[in-house]
């Protein structure tokens, strides 16, 4: 061995703060070497700081209408120009951020802990466990999931957190599916062997080997859900059950923008601009995610 | 039958690879001539081996860059070659036999179709003919019930046989250079003879040249005229036999290896830090 | 004897075919000594070793180890007999979890104390220094890893340790390392293996005793002495003998 | 472009569930079921009561006698008095939402055997309830509920007692200009001439209403000329076309008002000066420039404007500082919070945002819950909201028609679950102004009549309505200059047999 | 290993029929407890209570849910999934209605989506991260990013109103309508087999542009999605075999790398075309589109549960029969699994 031994050091259990900085500073080089993928994350990082900051950047009020002011072209005043209630399109994106950072968050939130949950128990345990989890993957799968979310919305009352819960009661079955077939693939791996052989627990094998592995695909595929979900949510809201007035939500503002497309088209416009972007950033970020998490896109 | 043949199939001078931007070159300075005849690549897994095999094929993926003062196949200048080129001479001039039957079959398709595609694309035979072309082959490489073989898939024969069949779609097309990236290394102990002596003949039926890559200093030995060892993506030195080695990473190599004729207690071990102070 | 197996048959159903993999197997190890195993691919070598580790549960016959009748699922002290390690120094390792991690997670499963203290001695052991405890998998070499797979098999001080080709995914210089690790250890620790490998090479190198396989039974037995006279007694065991040295 | 034969007509058809005509209230519904049947009399557009099916009545004292003039059903049988007796028996016994104009004066499936006679083949006698004066059932004659069915074309689909009503919802039994060919529910509703029509056949071939649910998409179309008339356009899609060559836009008043409706059950909604300072937080005039457009009026008394005897909208404007008052003098300086419910539609959902916004300067919070149709109806019959918005038709030109339903509520107890009285919806007990109603569509006297209806308008407004109307509404559509002779009627009872198209303009 | 013996099939079926019970009796008692209230809808807005509650009762709303299920199960087993408030006819013929319309459409959209989506993914994987490969993803990007409503109307105004290219809402010009009997319920078809050209590419003509936009919407999955098998497999041995043995590359993508990407992409395109069945109802509005999407909700809308379910149970059912052929897809096209079935 050409290392030599070093005697002073002691081995002490790494410290979680080591551990987080030193993949950040592996991701963030990595990142560096994909400009595209470093314009995606840096568009999602000004997105959580505009949120974060949206009082101070707003220029105006997001819900006070001027119904003088309805409808004006973007200008000096009103760069987005003015909704159907002379209310600022601008501030409204600002605000807008917010909930948008909102509902991702929340829907990443139940999503992805779920799904990785139940694919991973169904991969690890596989047999009945499985068949049944699966089973119940594919009826939620084929739910109509627009239908479902509606049903909610009418049982619930339509409102954002309504769409949150009806968007990921049908998000998390693809979720649960890759990470079962991760699972399946990791359950069989030699240090899963080892593991059991001194000793190890099913639960700590599930939770401490086989979960792990899975969350890197898990989050790369959540990131490219995001655009859809955000989509999901417009949708909703084209059909008035998404956030309810006078919430900013892109969505909303898009489809209550709609009405106005033809002779005053930054209303529908500028929105759809943001979502655009937003959802450009997720795809491109995951993209770049991907190959800097996933080995199997690494590889070639 | 070896020997100095005036014009050499494969001549290498001072080819330079190196992946990414700015990484350490993976083959340095590599210069070396094959003739008619049958050489020998040897080195530790990342020398640059299989590298340098496939910078001959110019089958490197994109992000290698490849520089060479010569890299010529029967005086033909490959790096001066069009994709276009490059692709009529893939096949026919050069052959490539890769490590695992088992990935380097497509899984898809029949053995019977990949081998025929070969033909189709070199020797310009159409429908049946190149079917037959391709039976014919198939029996050369000492496949019985050939037929019922080329309708087989890949996965439904032994590794043996899929090294044959490799073979016999690489070579069906005479190429005068044949390039075997360790080509036994993924078979039994059992049917590694019988492939590399198969290999062997056909290459000199053919009257080719072949370029063995192994990282198995004594089956390259008892194959190859001549032996390349390569380190750290440069030669290193090259024998004609082992005895012959002087390099203390050759000989490292040899004595690494246990020979249960020669028992000892411990196998010795390189010590690469001299070897790198030696290169320095 | 260290090891005992009597007539270890193993059956895989697996639809309509079903393959028996292991036929009316027995043996026995003596403490110290190693055992190697040839054959060809899919013969059934890591078969019996999974059996005698307790990862296969199909099995029928008896085992015996460090004296003590082992049944199909194995209890924490029934585990700390006998350790693995296994072929692919990749696959063996968690790649998120550092080396110091991989050491320290038997110990935990079996509710050791002084964790950490033994995982810097296991990783001296194995001549690696103790900062590597800090290292991810990815950074380190393939035999640096079977190091760590050879360190992380011998902390719970196993008397026995089952290798399956330790060495075949490894360059031979690298193999030399290993082998002369594994050697080492044995010496010191008065261990029992069993080799499993293709490379008779390596098990003549190794084994006081060898086993050749074919088709899930043992066709032959060799002595050191006969390997290295290059002595047979079997059709099959000729054949494999003279391919490997060709 | 469409045929020069064919009338086509873009509108939002989501919410027309059945084409029977002693079924259906909904307006698409209505306007389509008036040219398929005929009634006894029919209401002109500005408010007159004419013959239709009768070619001349009777009035006296105990109630009215109608002659029929010679006319057949599009099956060919002759319309008699029997079909007359039958249809007014079954829109009363099938007992649905069309009943509630004759019950709530008095007709019930118990008496209207009694009450309605045919004399003759070609007479019919009705004879009055002793609840209302024989004009004001004239014009519930008039109303599309009152259509008059083929009886014995009915009677050969009745199935389970259900007076052929499932057969009728999607099929037509009349005696009008059209008939129907088919309807696909969200999709269109065809009808075809009826040649034999009475007052000859019409000139259109063909009528088609097809559902374009996006206003823009129906005003491309329109534009295209794949339509000839366009309704459900919104307002800023409607400007457009303000005098735009070779469209024009009619604006049909409806009679009906856009209404915020309070629930007086709500501990602060009780309070009058809540509900006067609400009258005086919302924004009547921004309102209606900027959303309401041709849609509304701004309005505060039930009553449209131009009606005989209405009386001025009282001071209510948007007035941030008296309105603040009111509410300190009700106790609720500080404000509070109420939801508001309403239908996930333009132009209500954005009036709803702009009084939430006006409401949120005086201190009330407001938390919008839009829904679909059924649930926000489901919760305004069952008293569920804090504010509500919802919208109210009339079906004739005078007061009573058109405050008939603001100002009556007889048993204002939760028991009585008068769920059909739009007042009882808010729990707005009023026991003096139904009263006062009710003596109003007795009066026979025109003079006094007036007096009384000048009286309920200013009850209304001192009572500071729970059923609080914002703005009259209108229905304007956009037709292509070359639709001649349509005209938009008040009571959604437009016809069609008139109506010609001319490539020349 | 999937095998596809006699045996599997009917355990899949028996699997496919279980999932479709649960999905019934989860769509039922969804619908049931849901608070939209389709008596209100029907006897309209002014109904007394007691018009209101004769309705509820002639539904049967008033019985425990159990009962109601267990009559709407008694039905369903003589094929009758009850009357649609929305239009009083058995719901099974308005879904014969709606279904063709959104079947036709959907059709369409996976067809053009998938001869442009996986052409253009796998170009995009061939040259991977060259311009093309950028242009690829940003187009496709684009699609699944901007809404389908905005879409739709821009299109609308740009090739429907502007260029006049295509036909406007609706499935035909209304002077057509109704003068093809439907037989098939698709209009394309029957036009066809009824010998009615002119109406066929009229219909072409109304089909094109919502096809054409619902097709963009789902071709960033297919793209990305063969882009991204496709490189897995260009750089697995064999793809590099096959160029040493001088096959060229789009040969070997064509040749090589499709085929081992067929069953995936088929499942891929399954899903695809699952979620366009069901996810078509913004188009379908914008469209004015008759179609199941848009039936669907506007049952939901009055809380007409018949409906609702019915049509629920319809997409499911074909959601799961639809990876049900994905699976045995894999069975008949990949040479590996189908071994294991001999
Ligand atoms: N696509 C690639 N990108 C980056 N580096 C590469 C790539 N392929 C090979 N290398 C590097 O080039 C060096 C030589 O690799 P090569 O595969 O030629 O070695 P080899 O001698 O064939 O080894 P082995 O015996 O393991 O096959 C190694 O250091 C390897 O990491
Ligand atoms: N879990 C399993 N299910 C079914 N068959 C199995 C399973 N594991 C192994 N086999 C079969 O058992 C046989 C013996 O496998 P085993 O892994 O013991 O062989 P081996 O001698 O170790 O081969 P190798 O040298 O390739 O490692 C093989 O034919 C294999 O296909
Ligand atoms: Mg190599
Ligand atoms: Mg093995
Ligand atoms: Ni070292």
């Amino acid at each position: 061995m050409s290392d030599a031994i070093q005697t002073d050091l002691t081995v002490r259990p790494p410290s979680l703060s080591a551990r987080i900085s030193g993949s950040t500073i592996r991701i963030v080089s990595r990142l560096g070497q994909e400009p595209l993928g470093m314009a995606g994350f840096v568009i999602l990082a000004v997105l959580c700081v505009v949120a974060i900051l949206a009082p101070l950047l707003a220029p105006y009020d997001p819900n006070i209408q001027v119904l003088s002011d309805a409808l004006q072209p973007p200008s000096a005043a009103h760069w987005a120009g003015t909704d159907e209630f002379g209310r600022d399109i601008l501030s409204r994106l600002i605000y807008g951020t917010r909930i948008t950072v909102q509902t991702v968050l929340s829907i990443s939130l139940i999503v992805g802990p779920i799904g990785l949950l139940i694919g991973v128990v169904a991969g690890f345990f596989g047999g009945r466990t499985d068949a049944l989890l699966m089973r119940a993957t594919d009826i939620v799968l084929s739910f109509p999931s627009l239908i479902l979310a509606l049903a909610f919305a009418a049982a619930l009352g339509a409102g954002l957190t309504t769409a949150i819960i009806a968007i990921s009661l049908t998000a998390w079955p693809p979720i649960a599916r890759l990470a079962r077939a991760e699972a399946l693939v990791v359950r069989n791996a030699d240090y899963v062997a080892a593991a059991r052989l001194y000793g190890a627990s099913p639960l700590r094998i599930l939770f401490v080997y086989i979960a792990p592995m899975c969350i890197p695909s898990v989050i790369v595929r959540l990131t490219l859900n995001m655009a859809g979900i955000i989509l999901t949510a417009a949708s909703l809201g084209f059909l008035g059950l998404g956030a309810q007035p006078p919430a900013p939500e892109w969505g909303a503002m898009i489809s209550s923008g709609r009405k106005f497309m033809l002779d005053y088209w930054w209303v529908a416009v500028m929105p759809g601009v943001a979502i655009l972007i937003t959802s450009l950033a997720f795809n491109v970020a995951g993209d770049a995610l991907r190959d800097i998490l996933d080995p199997r896109h690494a590889r070639s | 039958m070896p020997g100095p043949d005036m014009k050499p199939v494969l001549s290498v001078e001072d080819l330079n690879v190196s992946f990414g931007r700015n990484a350490v070159p993976a083959v340095s300075h590599v210069s070396f001539d094959v003739g008619r005849e049958r050489v020998g690549i040897v080195g530790e897994s990342g020398s640059g081996k299989s590298t340098t095999g496939r910078a001959i094929m110019r089958l490197l993926s994109a992000g290698a860059t490849v520089s060479a003062k010569r890299l010529d196949v029967d005086g033909n200048p490959l790096l001066s070659l069009s994709e276009r080129q490059m692709g009529k001479i893939r096949g026919k001039d050069i052959a490539l036999i890769m490590q695992d039957p088992r990935y380097s079959l497509n899984p898809v398709l029949t053995v019977g179709k990949q081998i025929a595609e070969a033909a189709r694309l070199h020797l310009n035979l159409r429908g049946a003919a190149a079917t037959t072309a391709a039976k014919a082959m198939l029996e050369r490489v000492r496949i019985r019930d050939a037929e019922r073989v080329m309708a087989q898939y890949p996965h439904q024969i032994s590794g043996g046989m899929g090294q044959r069949v490799m073979i016999a779609m690489m070579l069906l097309a005479k190429p005068k250079l044949v390039i075997a990236d360790e080509p036994t290394s993924a078979l039994d102990v059992s049917v590694r003879k019988d492939v590399l002596t198969l290999l062997d003949e056909l290459v000199r039926e053919n009257d080719s040249g072949l370029l063995l890559i192994s990282h198995d200093i004594r089956m390259v030995s008892a194959f190859c005229e001549r032996i390349i060892v390569m380190y750290a993506g440069r030669i290193v030195e090259t024998l004609t036999r082992l005895e012959d080695a002087s390099h203390p990473y050759t000989k490292g190599l040899i004595a690494a290896m246990p020979d249960p004729r020669h028992p000892v207690r411990r196998l010795a071990v390189l010590d690469r830090s001299k070897i790198d102070l030696e290169r320095a | 004897m260290m090891i005992e197996v009597r007539d270890l048959n193993v059956t895989f159903s697996s639809g309509k075919r079903q393959n028996h993999v292991v036929r009316d197997i027995s043996f026995s190890v003596a403490r110290g000594e190693t055992l190697g195993i040839v054959g060809e691919s899919g013969c059934g070598k890591s078969t019996v070793l999974r059996c005698l580790s307790g990862m296969e549960k199909g099995w029928s016959g008896e085992i015996a180890l460090a004296g003590r009748t082992v049944g199909k699922s194995r209890s924490l002290d029934d585990l700390k007999c006998a350790q693995m390690v296994f072929q692919d120094p990749y696959g063996s390792l968690h790649p998120r979890h550092r080396i110091g991690t991989a050491l320290a997670e038997p110990l935990r499963a079996m509710g050791r104390q002084e964790i950490w203290r033994t995982v810097e001695r296991s990783l001296r052991q194995v001549g690696l220094p103790a900062a590597f405890a800090n290292r991810f998998p990815h950074e380190l070499s393939g035999g640096q890893r079977q190091r760590v797979a050879i360190a992380r098999a011998l902390i719970l001080a196993p008397p026995i340790l089952l290798l399956d080709e330790p060495t075949s995914a490894l360059d031979v210089s690298i193999q030399a390392e290993i082998l002369n690790l594994l050697a080492d250890q044995r010496d010191e620790m008065g261990l029992t293996y069993v080799l499993v490998s293709h490379d008779l090479a390596v098990i003549a190198h190794m084994c006081d005793r060898v086993l050749i396989m074919q088709d899930g039974r043992f066709v032959d037995e060799l002595s050191k002495r006969d390997l290295q006279d290059g002595k047979t007694h079997d059709d099959y065991a000729r054949e494999l003998f003279e391919a490997t040295f060709i | 472009a469409t045929p020069a034969d064919q009338l086509v007509i873009g509108t939002s058809l989501a919410q027309v569930l059945s084409l029977d005509p002693q079924q259906a209230t909904e307006a698409k519904a209505n306007e389509i079921m008036s040219n398929l049947y005929d009634r006894l009399v029919a209401s002109t557009p500005d408010g007159k009561i004419v013959p239709q099916l009768a070619e001349s009545w009777q009035v006296d004292d105990k109630g009215i006698t109608f002659k029929l003039r010679d006319a057949t059903f599009a099956s060919g049988n002759p319309v008699t008095s029997k079909d007359v007796a039958y249809s007014l028996g079954r829109l009363l016994k099938l007992d649905q939402a069309a009943a509630a104009n004759l019950k709530r004066v008095g007709y019930t499936k118990d008496n209207i055997d009694q009450l309605v006679k045919a004399v003759d083949d070609k007479t019919v006698r009705i004879d009055l309830s002793g609840e209302v004066t024989s004009e004001l059932l004239l014009y519930r004659l008039a109303m599309v509920v009152a259509s008059v069915v083929d009886s014995v074309e009915v009677q050969k689909h009745v199935a389970n007692d259900d007076y052929g009503n499932a057969w009728l919802r999607t099929h037509s039994a009349g005696s009008g200009p059209f008939t129907l060919n088919r309807w696909t529910p969200n999709e269109l509703v065809i009808l075809d001439a009826n040649k034999d029509y009475v007052s000859g056949a019409p000139k259109m071939r063909r009528v088609i209403v097809r559902h374009v649910p996006e206003s823009q998409v129906e005003r491309l179309m329109l534009e295209r000329g794949d339509i000839d008339i366009a309704s459900a356009l919104t307002a800023s899609d409607l400007a457009t076309f303000d005098n735009k060559k070779g469209f024009e836009i009619q604006r049909v008043p409806t009679g009906g008002f856009y209404v915020l409706s309070m629930n007086a059950g709500n501990k602060y909604l009780s309070n009058p000066k809540v509900r006067e300072a609400i009258a005086y937080g919302i924004d009547y005039k921004g309102i209606e420039k900027t959303i309401m457009g041709p849609y509304g009026r701004a309005r505060t008394v039930p009553v449209p404007e131009n009606f005989e005897y209405a009386i001025p909208s009282p001071d209510w404007h948007l007035d941030v500082a008296k309105a603040k008052e009111l509410l300190a003098e009700a106790g609720f300086k500080d404000g509070f919070t109420v939801n508001l419910k309403t239908i996930a539609q333009t132009p209500r959902i954005d009036l709803a945002t702009a009084i939430q916004a006006s409401l949120a300067q005086i201190g009330i919070k407001v938390d919008i819950q839009q829904g679909n149709g059924s649930d926000i109806i489901a919760a305004h019959r069952a008293r569920n909201f804090d504010l509500l918005i919802p919208q109210t038709g009339s079906y004739m030109p005078n007061v009573l028609g058109a405050m008939e339903q603001f100002a009556s509520n007889p048993d204002n107890s939760l028991e009585a679950n008068n769920a059909g009285n739009f007042v009882w919806r808010s729990a707005w007990d009023i026991p003096e102004l139904t009263a006062l109603t009710a003596k109003a569509s007795l009066e026979r006297d025109p003079k006094r009549r007036g007096e009384l209806y000048v009286e309920m308008q200013k009850m209304f407004v001192d009572q500071k309505p729970a059923v609080l109307p914002m703005f009259e509404r209108f229905e304007p559509i956009v037709l292509n200059d070359k639709v001649h002779g349509y005209v938009g009627h008040p009571n959604q009872t437009t016809r069609l047999e008139a109506v010609t198209k001319a490539e020349t303009d | 290993m999937k095998e596809l013996s006699v045996k599997e099939l009917a355990r899949r079926v028996t699997h496919l029929a279980v999932s479709l019970f649960i999905l019934l009796c989860v769509t039922f008692v969804i619908g049931r407890i849901l608070p939209a209230d389709p008596v209100g809808a029907i006897v309209g807005e002014l109904a007394d209570p007691t018009a209101y509650a004769a309705m509820r009762q002639k539904l049967g709303l008033d019985l425990p849910i159990y009962q109601q299920f267990l009559i709407y199960l008694n039905g369903l087993a003589h094929g009758d999934f009850g009357t649609a408030v929305l239009t009083g006819n058995p719901v099974s013929s308005d879904l014969a209605q709606a279904f063709p319309a959104t079947f036709e459409l959907a059709t369409l959209a996976i067809l053009i989506s998938t001869f442009v989506g996986v052409p253009l993914g796998l170009t995009a994987a061939l040259f991977r991260d060259t311009f093309i490969d950028k242009i690829a993803r940003i187009v496709a990007l684009v699609g699944h990013s901007i809404p389908v409503f905005w879409f739709g109307i821009v299109g609308l105004v740009i090739f429907y109103a502007g260029l006049n290219w295509v036909g406007g809402p609706g499935r035909v010009d209304v002077f057509y309508e109704g003068m093809v009997t439907p037989q098939t319920g698709l209009l394309l078809v029957d036009s066809l087999l009824q010998g009615e050209t002119e109406i066929f590419w009229n219909a072409a003509g109304h089909i094109i542009l919502p096809a054409v936009i619902l097709a963009y919407a789902a071709m960033a999955y297919i793209t990305r999605m063969t882009r991204s098998f496709t490189l897995e497999q260009l750089s697995q041995d064999y793809v590099i075999a096959a160029r040493a043995k001088g096959v060229g590359p789009a040969r070997t993508v064509i040749g090589h790398v499709l085929p081992n990407i067929a069953v995936q992409l088929i499942t891929i395109l399954a899903i695809s075309y699952g979620g366009l069945l069901e996810g078509a109802v913004v188009t379908e509005i914008v469209f004015s589109w008759p179609g199941i999407g848009q039936y669907m909700t506007n049952a939901l809308m009055i809380g007409d549960m018949n409906a609702v379910v019915a049509a629920t149970i319809i997409i499911g059912f074909i959601f799961m029969f639809l990876n049900f052929l994905a699976d045995i897809a894999y069975a008949i096209f990949d040479p590996r699994t189908r071994e294991a079935a001999q």
